[in-house]
């Protein structure tokens, strides 16, 4: 069953070689084995049928796997080896801000003192998280220009969902009733989706032919219903949204608030911020703009910025420093009686708060500035670099990633997936496609401040390879990916005839 | 910078490229007015070295596992996790990749999901699991949300016993969609009265704790009873995972969707996040659930891989019609609790959980002997109210010179019960430390 | 430059998949970068050349990359995705005893108390190291049967260059000059290499037709000038040297000593002991037998204990658990007269002490048998399994590894090496090849107890595998190994033209 | 056993296979008197949760850089290493690898290896250097022994200022050679005295430390000269790798070998090991050299890789004629050093080497003032000798109570200096920390 080890080698950064392979791990569990040695009892056991009758108890435990710890840790690393990552190469996901995850993070969010810590231990007894946390909310509100920050929001998405509703408690507190929410239809599907989840009738305003915002759209759509409009800047198409100041006075003038999806400030560090153009309330997203690592999908932190006319909408428990008539060090506030209330259990993903903070310490106040002038340089230069082969959306100077269409693909009967698919061949992970929706088969790029120019310009030769292979080998590339254990995987079937969970063979 | 790999040289070649006179020209598109024109008002950078000794100082600010004895838990629980899992966790293959877009090259991360959907459904006794949800607080908020559209009503029916933070949450959550939440009361054995009463045909769903808050197994038979007579959802709550090893499993038991906080698999405390929330159900309801799914499928060569799946359901896709907004969840902690269950495994886990158990009921005996009272006789699991001869203020004081982190104090949340602790006794709960609490919380007046 | 994805994708753990390609670090370097950060000097910075003079000092340092943290992270991330390890597969490297390496070992070594501790702080300040060093010979003592242990040696083979100079102070004490050293022609290397390298002049003993050593001939080979014999037990056969009790007997009775290479002890964990034997001084590999890692090349530990005869001779400083009279605790003792003397500027590879000592403690004295007799029950099982395609060297049961020869492969054209290298393919680490010396194209296979059943079906499948292929397609083997990102190497090459270190490509 | 996989049921089936009645028949071939009829008295396993409480208590029984200021090095530096260095050797294909023998599937290792070589080769000016050696001390001896292989000669001289240790282990190696250990004297101001009285033409090499011991940076060119008189090789011995980052390197001032300890480069304290021993040489001596060497060569299809080589110089070809005995040497050790010097680079090397030098002639400053006197003149690096005013283990009394583990006494190593102290002051040696422990070793005697 052997596929050809196509493509150019010394195109990129992979070739192919030895791959593992490994199995669910059910199909590893063999009766008996186990990677723990529960501690030995130093107390009368109770025995649990008694304890809680015999139907409260289960008797078995289906679908757990039976495996010894060099078993199970086999199985993982394998599983590990089949990922690409950061650490591994070039990561250009658009919108998503794949930058260098610094070690000394990792291990600092480790310590004990951190890591084996309870949120409701006395604040007396948790001084150091409480003052990091106080300080990182201080960082932020510096670095986007706005009043209060609180950290709770687990991701971007329930940040932005924490700022609908501070919004929405601001009108009621001035017993108004707003319906509409204006989003962009560039906007990313989480604006929407959250606007929605609070009970929001969401309004898509459309963007000029320069891929931008502007005020006539704004002041069009806008009315004395409309609870706030929320903004992207610089906005999904890599593109600064230069007539945010005016679209905040549009919507101010009629009652309505901001929201600034900062999912992007990676091009403003030290640039400019969002509380200068107008902005009321934002989120930030620690795992794109502060380095904490994505996880595979998380965790994340989407802390939430406000102006004074928001703080008292603020999430509780808000962190504030003593007085000096009440001692030193830190408090825990419950008393907002209009606050939105509480998003999460705790105080956030506080492990991610550890590593923003080191990051910021890391950076200063030159090196924030640094990461946007480099992250923006960059995008710049693939752009340049990419125009002719894949020509680009919108044809204006772009902020920290770039967003080409496919129709540089034309009349190859490949498309924006198969380009997607062929870069992996050549050791990149691809870009984020087909997002924004407003571009034919978007290709969005963005490589951030942690790549070298030679390593951008080992992408470019892998796009411009591809680019070729489209005219001259369509079918390679329609093929693709070839280098990988897996061909490309069918997503309509799994859609189709879903299989969310192993099953035993049944015995043929 | 050791961050940024460019050189000025290297700045110079790519302007030359991009046909920009200087780095300063790339911002032309952000309009004067708008440009901050002095530094960033943060401290300045200091080397790793230097921040190293900062965030050390921080963190030895703070009371933990290592410094005190701890019967702190109330959604939190400190359990011992086996140094495989950060092993596994610290591969930057897993945590400095992004959520599986491109299945290809993200197989690792996505049998891995798989293989979490599957132990879920073992340990809930559901269909299906999701990926991960923020934690057990958002994870019920959602559940609420998700029984109101399946069942097109918008009435909540909270029994009593559901964590003070999470009924937060879910009030948070619901607030703007028109909802109704309504909380029930506490049977004199510290389990949830009767929820019959309150649920009506606008009910959606009974949302339930187990074990409750305050520690007692709950009924679930009766609640679940209560919900379907009216045609609503129970949605179950599991705060303590490690519960499910020892309890039946709730779909067993009439259960509609079973949601909850996972930390305890492996997870550190980590100051309650990051956390790791789940949400499972039954299949009909499978369109309805938040957050992501991964299913299996085949490859090019009929091969059998796995690919996230049923997408629109979700924000990217749907957009304001998405079944939530979550976007980036839990994936790293997902990771952790696989590798923590698959090393436990089913005899494991419910060792483990009867060992809780037998401390707790340890802990009991000797905290009536020291002068207390337990206020609740229902059967509990690892975690139970104390009422101390004091105050609990004192009692926790008397615990903190002991050594130990004695519990919660109830007052905020259950003031109805007088001067009473939340105490959770764990594997990490050794006999000696619990006779010290013990004696400590009951301020020596032993009867 | 494709290569055929060769070989039954069912057999075996691997098939093929991307490779990352990464350069020699120096190629990466760039002028300017760097992946530290230099502490701000709060002291007066002094000039190097006007402290030591201009000639004193370097003007540069050729030969270090500048890379930023990114760069370098990335590098040697790539780079181990080209090894095999016993996390990825069975790595059953005959003598090695590649066993499963505890996780909570790594944690434990790393913890500050033991990582960032200093072999010169007062021992009143490492009392717990201390304490943990006496312990750890304690047990190593009563699991070989030995009455004294030193951890100080760095490895095996430095544990016996420790025993052989043990020996000779033995012998210079009672005023004797022994030249000889005996030694089986089954022996590891370091063996002769450790006599040697304390100038004995070394006498291969032949083994007998059963592969094991036979008294007739260790009587023969015996003399007054023996200083010692060196035996493995079990011996690199993977043999019970059945005679050693009366081995020791002959030596003894002309003066000599018997020096035990411990290597092998994992096939005797709380099974029998080289004390027993009549062994004199022995080494234990922790890196072996007790699952400390290897490192890729070590660091290891070659603990060497000793009957008390010997013990005046064992290295300094000594770690001795402090009298009644002299308070609790434990002290160093400098004060042995006949002590050969320092072999480390320390105490030897402390962190492997520790992961040894947790290992000790997580196993207990069952679980140490269990090793034992599960390392032995694999390697009988594979034999078992594979004794048909490749015939044992001896026929005999074998403890913890077997050794088959090349017979089985006569006529093919296919050798010992071609094997090795097909099993890759199959993602199996090879096993030992082409040795011991005296077994023809030796193929010495040591599965350790931490394989599973299925693990070792597995392995046993891809052999005969390679088997069938030697005979079907033996070209195919020849060439292998296939699946791998590099071809064959080529090991005359690098001899005959040595390049022992990167250098910059002369400019065309 | 959780390490162990083997069910009951797997052992069934396997003796089932072997022919074998039980386990206990395998062991057959050993005969019964030698057998063990009891178990092993060592103590019961312990779970892992246990054990690691067991280990905690006994790591917090020694002081450590997060306990104490650190001034004590001779031999062992305390050096911060970045996160990165850790996070690579923490990566299990490098550290559970063998010995890279199959050299197609431990790439890894060996262009790593290749690597380390290379830079090494230019901290020290020579063109070929091994993977690595045990220790600083043994590699001094390796040294030795190869310089008599090299010279066909048996005498051995060594300058005065090598680490004690190291003297003790190089005495210990030529035990059995009839070989001649002949030690230099010292010169008022701290370095090596001439030692061309002492090199004859049996002299083999003669050894010098750089910097001494003591702390003196040695005249290489001189002592190069009185070895290479006489035909003798000039061996320069590096206890503080991190010298090299600003001392001009040896092999430009006539040394044939440089060897010593690398533990400065990354490489935790561990209580004095695992460290790391290099050597390099003159591509004349290779042949000669001790331990593992990597060259590249090309694979079948002619693209390039690396592997073992030359290794008819060692003991598993060689066996008794082999260059050294060594065999596990310490790889991962070699790959931590390789990934700081790759982090550092040359600029930060020699920053970081220029801060160690700044903090101690500012230490040296203050120790006058606070009455300690500084007895050798000649400039050091970071590290020299301060005589105190009454004794050195008060002085350290002292220093301990000031929160400092503040130096060497250097009573057993060199009484002759009187109450004296080895002084060592690093990038981790802060100001602030100096000023304290110059007023607690002065002990109030200020000038
Ligand atoms: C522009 C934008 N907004 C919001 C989000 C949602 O953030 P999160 O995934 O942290 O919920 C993202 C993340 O992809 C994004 O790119
Ligand atoms: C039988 C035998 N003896 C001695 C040694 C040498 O041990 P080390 O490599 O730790 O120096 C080995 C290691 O390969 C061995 O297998």
């Amino acid at each position: 069953m052997s596929r050809p080890d196509t493509g150019p080698e010394d195109v990129g950064y992979a070739t192919r070689g030895l791959a593992w392979e490994e199995p669910p791990i059910f199909e590893r569990s063999r009766p008996g084995r186990t990677g723990f040695a529960v501690p030995a009892a130093d107390v009368p056991e109770v025995e649990p049928a008694e304890h809680l009758g015999p139907d409260a108890v289960r008797r078995g435990i289906p679908d757990l796997p039976e495996l010894s710890e060099v078993e199970v840790v086999r199985h993982f690393t394998r599983l590990s080896t089949w990922n690409a990552s950061v650490d591994l190469g070039l990561y250009p996901l658009g919108s998503c801000t794949m930058k260098y995850n610094p070690k000394l993070n990792e291990a600092a969010a480790r310590l004990p003192g951190f890591a084996r810590s309870h949120p409701l231990q006395p604040a007396a007894l948790a001084q150091g998280i409480l003052g990091l946390i106080a300080e990182l909310e201080r960082h932020l509100a510096e670095v986007s220009g706005m009043d209060r920050v609180s950290l709770q929001p687990a991701a971007g998405a329930q940040g932005e969902l924490a700022g609908i509703m501070m919004i929405r408690a601001y009108h009621e507190q001035r017993g108004e009733r707003r319906l509409r929410v204006l989003i962009p239809d560039t906007a990313h599907g989480t604006n929407p989706a959250s606007a929605a989840l609070n009970g929001y009738e969401v309004q898509a305003v459309p963007s000029g032919p320069d891929g931008i915002l502007h005020p006539e759209a704004v002041a069009e759509a806008m009315g004395p219903d409309v609870a706030a409009l929320m903004i992207t800047n610089p906005n999904t198409l890599g593109l600064f949204e230069e007539h945010v100041a005016r679209i905040c006075e549009i919507v101010h003038g009629e009652g309505g608030l901001v929201y600034g999806d900062g999912a992007n400030l990676n091009a403003l560090l030290g640039i400019a911020r969002p509380g200068d153009f107008g902005i009321d309330v934002m989120h930030f997203n620690l795992h794109k703009t502060f380095s904490t690592p994505h996880g595979g999908g998380g965790p994340g932190a989407g802390p939430v910025g406000v102006k004074n006319v928001l703080a008292p909408y603020l999430p509780v428990p808000v962190v504030r420093r003593l007085e000096e008539s009440e001692g030193t060090g830190f408090a825990l506030d419950y008393e907002f009686p209009h606050s939105i209330g509480r998003l999460h259990a705790g105080f956030g993903n506080v492990g991610m708060f550890v590593r923003a903070f080191a990051y910021l310490r890391s950076l200063g106040p030159d090196g924030l500035r640094r990461c946007a002038e480099m992250a923006v340089l960059n995008a710049n230069y693939l752009l340049a670099r990419l125009r002719r082969a894949y020509p680009p959306a919108y044809d204006r100077p772009v902020m920290h990633e770039c967003v080409v269409s496919d129709r540089g693909l034309e009349g190859t009967g490949v498309t924006t997936m198969d380009v997607a698919k062929r870069l992996i061949d050549y050791g990149f992970h691809p870009p984020t496609i087909y997002f924004p929706l407003i571009v034919h088969g978007a290709i969005m790029i963005e490589p951030t401040e942690s790549e070298s120019l030679e390593g951008l310009d080992r992408f470019v030769e892998a796009m411009l390879a591809v680019a070729r292979e489209a005219r001259d080998d369509p079918e390679r590339v329609r093929g693709a990916p070839h280098r990988t254990r897996h061909g490309r995987l069918d997503e309509t079937r799994a859609a189709r005839q879903p299989v969310l969970r192993w099953q035993p063979e049944p015995p043929a | 910078m050791r961050y940024i790999p460019h050189t000025e040289d290297d700045v110079r070649r790519m302007l030359a490229v991009i046909g920009a006179p200087s780095v300063e020209a790339l911002f032309g598109g952000v309009p004067d007015k708008l440009r901050l024109r002095r530094a960033l008002d943060v401290p300045r950078a200091v080397s790793e070295q230097d921040l190293w000794r900062e965030l050390a100082a921080a963190a030895a600010g703070n009371a933990n596992l290592d410094t005190h004895d701890w019967f702190l838990g109330a959604g939190i629980y400190p359990h011992f996790t086996p140094a495989a899992v950060d092993a596994i966790a610290s591969r930057s293959e897993f945590y400095t990749a992004y959520t599986p877009y491109q299945a290809e090259i993200s197989q690792g991360t996505l049998q891995t999901i798989f293989e979490w959907q599957t132990m879920i459904c073992g340990l809930t006794g559901l269909d299906v699991s999701n990926a991960s949800l923020y934690d057990g607080a958002s994870a019920a908020a959602e559940a609420a949300l998700m029984a109101m559209r399946v069942t097109r009503r918008s009435r909540v029916v909270v029994a009593d016993g559901l964590h003070p933070h999470y009924a937060d949450v879910v009030r948070t959550y619901l607030t703007g969609l028109g909802a109704e939440l309504v909380l029930g009361s506490r049977a004199p054995d510290g389990r949830a009265a009767s929820v019959a009463p309150l649920v009506d045909d606008a009910t959606a769903c009974v949302v339930v704790q187990q074990p409750s808050f305050f520690g007692p197994v709950q009924d679930l038979p009766v609640l679940a009873e209560a919900a379907h007579r009216r045609g609503a959802l129970l949605v179950v709550v599991v705060a303590e995972a490690l519960a499910l090893g020892l309890l039946r499993a709730p779909g067993e038991l009439g259960a509609d969707i079973v949601c909850g906080e996972a930390q305890s698999f492996g997870i550190p405390m980590g100051f309650g996040g990051p956390a790791l929330g789940f949400l499972a159900t039954r299949r009909a309801h499978v369109r309805q659930m938040p957050g992501r799914l991964v299913g299996r499928t085949t490859d090019a060569r009929g091969r059998a891989g796995y690919v996230l799946t049923l997408s629109t359901r979700e924000q990217h896709i749907r957009r304001e019609r998405a079944t939530s907004n979550i976007c980036t969840n839990q994936g790293l902690c997902l990771l952790m609790a696989t590798v923590y269950l698959a090393l436990l495994g089913p005899l494991g886990l419910a060792r483990l959980a009867r060992l809780n158990l037998s401390r707790a009921e340890y802990a009991k005996a000797r905290l009536r002997e020291a002068g207390c009272t337990l206020p609740y006789p229902a059967a509990s699991f690892n975690e139970f109210v104390v009422r101390v001869p004091d105050s609990a203020e004192a009692a926790l004081g008397r615990a903190l010179e002991a050594g130990a982190v004695g519990g919660l104090d109830l007052a905020p949340h259950a003031p109805e019960i007088g001067p009473a602790l939340l105490v959770c006794t764990t594997e990490l709960a050794q006999r000696e430390a619990i006779d010290r609490l013990a004696a400590s919380l009951g301020g020596g007046r032993a009867r």
